[in-house]
């Protein structure tokens, strides 16, 4: 290999693809606070911002240019250093990490005067990509922490305590939710993961109903979402760890926010929606859907999450902080430590462990759903036509 | 306010921190996204459960009462708009009640009927954004929009009959000074036929929501006695599981003959709380389809009683209350024969039930504590007056 | 039975699907500049005063509960030798206005010669001294400052 | 201040009581059907004719049970519109609301105001307006007078729901209460001047020096105050 190609290789095409991820996250980021208030005005019987450009699209521009030009409001006696420091040490882990997120395939295209050159939709595949990418994501959490301790205010401090507690508590069960699909893959890979479900012929929803569970709802924690937004609860706190922000740190700790959710639903893309694939990758029926390249199959699924963000966002109350952690420690780490076992069980049978692991799973879940919905419907609840003096109800307190 | 001693509402102050550590002391409001206004609660907190809450109200204070003082009988109705701000017709039927009381005067049967209409239309409002800004509070934005949905026609309702969307002044000494206009009842009564299918879709988010029920279950407890003894009325003594509301323990108008139930809770929690303002919402859409078919029954009448062009009570005192959203308003006039009140106080039953916010707080945890303001259902124009 | 409620999250997903069905309903948005509501008939709004029907007994500056409403005249001799009441001055403060109407509930002339239901709510101003303080002229001719839906005389759409 | 045109006569209603509630039962000729309610009047068809006056109350069973448990602590009743008012010594009005609540069932304090009769000694009328539940909702209404400048009793320790009123009535009248837990003022601020509901604090306010552009806006917007059109009406 001649030197050019190896610059090539080595140095041009990684630095173009990081400053296009770069700059590809931070807009998607935006784009994805317009779609936001937007499905969320859709929930709401409301309209949503619908001014600047056609049907608003334009909107997170004018937002970004508005907290550009913002006074940057630093509290008299704030941690100056600290207080500057931490928007950065959020924002450079939530975009550091989408590095190694697999959105596509190596695919091999043709350049004027440099010839062909084989790449892939990924910035880097490295061997320990998941590894990776849960040590940086909680690196974050020290941006969240030190922003609500350095800000001088009590609502901020409060909000980053909580914060702190929050995502420390998540990251197990998260953990081990990803550790089941490892299992499955026998891979630290996410590029290797997607492509284990292709000779595995099957999406690892299917053995990981329960794992990608736990994965998803702690990805909610994680992103401080609704119904687990306690560090930036807004009617308790006021704006939790960024109350004393304005301008554009503030912006970074909200883009940053998005760029977590893309990161969270990309990767449980990865890990049990198939990555790139299409769905039942290796039907020869279904071949016609290979029309959609595999980086919109991707995007497509991601978007699904992001909406179910949304979705969670129109319709949850918030939980308790005390309630939110007993959720974390007391029900979901269990439940995480039995699946695990699970999993690992009927990863020792290979392929077919697998797949009657899924089978069970699933067979049993829809059944107590027909089964509980079905006697629901037969005697349907008290509460919707009797005032509530005749409710029985069993004291909770 | 300067820091002085004592606590508010005579609560003992309890101090088992955790390893003896201070505690801190945190300002709730008077600016804060859930105060529902300009409250101000001082705070001692050990980590996040509250160990004393101390009430800073008087941030709104108009001299509501010393301006009564000033202005004649008819003058007063339009300020007393401004007291409950969200619920001006109950405001006014009160005071109009207490100056009839003292008058001796007879209201005809149709600006009773009329009165009922307003009022409970008043609650529905009332209790619909009680319940959108209560569910904010807990973080579950959507109910607020849907509420609103619901008040929006509610208001428009109120524009068409007296020109006005929340500052009515609807009522007059003696009975009304507006008839129905032609098609408003019909309107009013497709919309209360629609309220119930409304109420089910809040109840499906919030009634038996985990989440809703966690937050909710067991937090700002009040038992019946405790209620009594802090003058509490209202919901919350209704969710104590004392069946007392004025328009059936001290009737007025036409409430005597309408067939309503008074829906009580067990626990005196905030769920109950919530539950019995739902099956409120539901009562008061009973009340209004009765007074929708006794008003389409008798289309025509008197809308004012024999009121003197100049009112002049005689020399004397009187009380009056009726049921507001918030729990009892009453109002006391003391007449001296002229022709403004010698001295006219509000019975502000959002004053009054604020002052058991200390006890309802203590031991919970600063997130109940919004729960437990939203429950109270403060409106801080009528604390403050 | 509240056991299997809890472990199949059948509340989460009640109210997913609850919120879900609103998904596609029509917005009930009313977008203002371009679809401004039009008030109802007894809409309290700008005031409005008719000069000519005044009897300059001023009931509605008497009845007016903030006394916002100030008004000025002097007698003149008219054709027929008799005393006659002129305006020199009739303003209202609008600023503190609370639009609750009695001025116009206390005018004795019928149809009314001070009334508020025309149909208007865009008082927006920037400079409040000399927009919401409005003298004769501006009662009488305000549609050069504010544009109603429709200008309702006195007596209608009662 | 608007006065009505039919009123003109000079009551500037502000200043003197025309009829300080006193216990003399001032309607001897009304209290014929003593008992009858005053509350449900006949339809008013002569305007003037069922004006509601004051009877004597000393005779209903509450009060005279409350005269015999706490001897002098009634000084006189009355009952107007439906509704009884008992008039209390204050030196006696701690035993007697104790008694009210333990023996006759008022549990409930609705409402604790006060009245400035400016003239008067004493100059303060305070207001308690009692709720019992067992007796199927019957409410009584006490009185006790208190000199500007004197202490008066504490309810507080009966019902705790009278702290936060007499609070009320501490910062808009100056009545001190003698063994209040917690008595700062409640609606204005502490440090303010003044107690704004005694009839002698002018209704325009004070100058507490929070005033913001005094210079640009005339107080009260409007004419400036030394136009002379101001006076016009008002």
């Amino acid at each position: 290999m001649d030197i050019s190609a190896s610059v090539l290789t080595y140095f041009l095409i990684p630095a173009v693809k990081a400053v296009v991820v770069v700059i590809l996250v931070a807009t998607a980021a935006g784009v994805l606070t317009y779609i936001e208030r937007r499905t969320l005005a859709f929930l709401q019987v409301r309209k949503g911002p619908n001014r600047v450009g056609p049907e608003g699209i334009l909107q997170f521009v004018a937002d970004v240019v508005k907290l550009l030009t913002k006074e940057d409001v630093v509290p008299a006696k704030a941690q100056h250093f600290i207080h500057f420091l931490a928007p950065v040490l959020v924002m450079v882990p939530g975009l550091a990490v989408f590095a190694v997120l697999p959105w596509g395939p190596e695919f091999t295209m043709r350049i004027p005067g440099l010839g062909k050159i084989t790449t892939a939709w990924y910035a880097t595949d490295l061997n320990v990509s998941l590894l990776l990418l849960l040590a940086i994501t909680t690196v974050g959490i020290y941006g969240i922490i030190l922003g609500g301790w350095a800000s001088n205010s009590k609502y901020a401090l409060i909000g980053g305590l909580r914060s702190a507690a929050q995502l420390i508590s998540y990251e197990v069960p998260m953990g081990f939710a990803v550790v089941s699909a490892i299992l499955m893959a026998r891979s630290l890979s996410l590029v290797e993961i997607v492509e284990a479900q292709r000779t595995h012929h099957m999406w690892f929803i299917l053995p990981g109903l329960v794992s990608f569970f736990l994965y998803f709802v702690s990805g909610v924690a994680e992103t401080n979402r609704i119904p687990f937004d306690l560090p930036e609860a807004e009617s308790e706190l006021v704006a939790g760890f960024h109350t004393e922000y304005s301008g554009f740190r503030w912006a970074i700790f909200f883009l940053t926010e998005y760029a977590n959710m893309i990161t969270i639903s990309a990767v449980a893309t990865a890990l049990f929606f198939g990555g790139w694939l299409r769905p039942f990758p290796n039907v020869a029926a279904l071949a016609f859907l290979d029309v959609i390249p595999g980086v919109l199959w991707y995007v497509l699924k991601v978007s699904c999450f992001l909406f179910v963000y949304i979705w969670f966002r129109g319709t949850f109350p918030r939980y308790r902080f005390d309630q939110l952690m007993a959720l974390g420690w007391k029900t979901l780490i269990p439940i995480s430590l039995t699946n695990l076992v699970l999993v690992a069980l009927a990863a020792l049978g290979g392929f077919r462990g697998l797949r009657i692991l899924g089978i069970v799973l699933w067979g049993a879940a829809i059944g107590a759903f027909l089964i509980v919905t079905r006697l629901r419907a037969a005697k349907p609840p008290a509460a919707k036509t009797a005032p509530a003096s005749v409710r029985a109800r069993a004291a909770e307190a | 306010m300067s820091e002085t001693v004592g606590t508010a509402g005579s609560v003992p102050e309890t101090r088992d921190t955790m390893l003896g550590l201070r505690e801190m002391e945190l300002n709730f409001g008077p600016q804060h996204p859930s105060t529902h206004g300009v409250l101000r609660i001082v705070l001692k907190v050990d980590g996040e459960r509250i160990v004393s809450a101390r009430p800073d109200i008087g941030y709104l204070h108009r001299g509501t009462e010393k301006l009564f003082e000033t202005e004649t009988y008819p003058m007063v109705i339009p300020h007393t708009d401004r007291l409950d701000y969200v619920a001006a017709a109950t405001n006014n039927h009160a005071y109009c009640l207490t100056v009839e009381k003292l008058l001796g005067l007879e209201i005809p049967k149709r600006a009773q009927y009329i009165r009922i209409v307003l009022d409970e239309m008043q609650r529905i409002s009332s209790h619909l954004l009680w319940l959108a800004t209560a569910a904010i509070d807990l973080g579950a934005i959507t109910p607020f929009f849907y509420t609103f949905r619901e008040r929006e026609v509610i208001l428009d309702l109120f524009e068409d009959y007296c020109g006005a969307r929340l500052t009515l002044n609807c009522m007059r000494v003696g009975g009304l000074q507006e008839d129905l206009t032609p098609g408003w009842l019909e309107k009013l009564r497709a919309f209360t036929e629609d309220l119930g299918s409304k109420i089910d879709e809040y109840e499906d988010l919030l009634t038996e929501n985990r989440i809703w029920k966690m937050r909710t279950v067991g937090v700002g407890i009040l038992t019946t006695e405790r209620c009594i003894a802090w003058g509490v009325t209202g919901p919350p003594l209704r969710a104590a599981g004392l069946a007392w509301d004025v328009r059936r323990a001290l009737p007025y108008e036409c409430y005597p003959e309408l067939d309503f139930e008074i829906p009580t809770g067990k626990n005196a929690d905030t769920y109950d709380r919530y539950l019995v303002r739902i099956a409120e919402l539901r009562q008061s859409r009973r009340i209004l389809l009765q007074c929708c078919d006794w008003l389409a029954a008798n289309p025509t009448g008197e809308i004012r009683g024999k009121v003197p062009r100049v009112i002049k009570p005689p020399a004397g005192d009187a009380y009056a209350s009726v049921e507001s959203p918030k729990g009892e308003l009453g109002f006391y006039l003391v007449s001296n024969g002229g022709n403004k009140p010698y001295r006219l106080r509000v019975r502000p039953p959002s004053f009054i039930n604020l002052q058991a916010l200390p006890e309802m707080a203590r031991g919970h945890m600063v997130s109940d504590l919004v729960a437990i303001i939203g429950t109270i259902d403060i409106v801080l124009g009528e604390v403050d007056r | 039975m509240s056991f299997w409620d809890d472990i199949l999250l059948l509340d989460i997903f009640g109210g997913l699907k609850m919120t879900g069905r609103h998904l596609l309903r029509k917005a009930d948005t009313v977008e203002y500049p371009e679809a401004a509501r039009e008030p109802s008939d007894r809409f309290r709004g700008m005031f409005r005063l008719d000069e000519e029907r005044c009897i300059k007994c001023t009931l509605c500056a008497i009845e007016c509960p903030i006394d916002i409403i100030f008004i000025d005249w002097h007698n003149e001799k008219n054709e027929a030798g008799k005393n006659e009441k002129v305006l020199d001055r009739f303003d209202v403060d609008l600023k503190r206005c609370m639009f609750c109407g009695l001025c116009e509930e206390a005018c004795p002339t019928n149809p009314k010669s001070i009334w508020l239901r025309t149909k208007t709510y865009e008082l927006g101003t920037y400079e409040r001294n000399e927009a919401l303080y409005l003298d004769i002229r501006k009662l009488t001719k305000w549609d050069e400052n504010v544009k109603p839906f429709t200008v309702v005389e006195p007596g209608e759409g009662r | 201040m608007a006065e009505d045109p039919k009123d003109t006569p000079a009551a500037p209603a502000a200043g003197e009581p025309a009829k300080p509630a006193e216990p003399a039962a001032p309607a001897p000729a009304a209290a014929a059907p003593a008992g009858a309610k005053p509350a449900a009047p006949k339809p008013a068809a002569p305007p003037k004719a069922p004006v509601p006056a004051p009877v004597d109350a000393m005779g209903e069973p509450l009060v005279a049970a409350l005269a015999a448990a706490v001897p002098g602590a009634v000084l006189g009743a009355k009952r107007m519109v439906g509704q009884t008012t008992v008039e209390l010594a204050p030196g006696k009005l701690v035993e007697a609301c104790r008694h009210l609540r333990d023996a006759e069932t008022f549990t409930f304090l609705v409402d604790l105001t006060a009245v400035d009769w400016k003239a008067r000694d004493p100059r303060f009328d305070l207001v308690y307006w009692l709720h019992s539940f067992a007796r199927g909702n019957t409410r009584i209404r006490l009185k006790v007078g208190v000199r500007d400048g004197a202490l008066c009793p504490t309810v507080s320790g009966v019902w705790e729901t009278a702290n936060w009123m007499e609070r009320e009535v501490f910062d808009l009248f100056g009545v001190s209460f003698e063994g209040h837990p917690d008595l700062r003022r409640i609606l204005t601020w502490d440090g303010f001047q003044g107690h704004p509901l005694r009839k002698d604090f002018p209704v325009e306010g004070i100058d507490t020096g929070a005033a913001i552009y005094p210079d640009r806006y005339p107080e009260g917007g409007g004419p400036a105050p030394d136009d002379k059109n101001r006076k016009t009406v008002s």
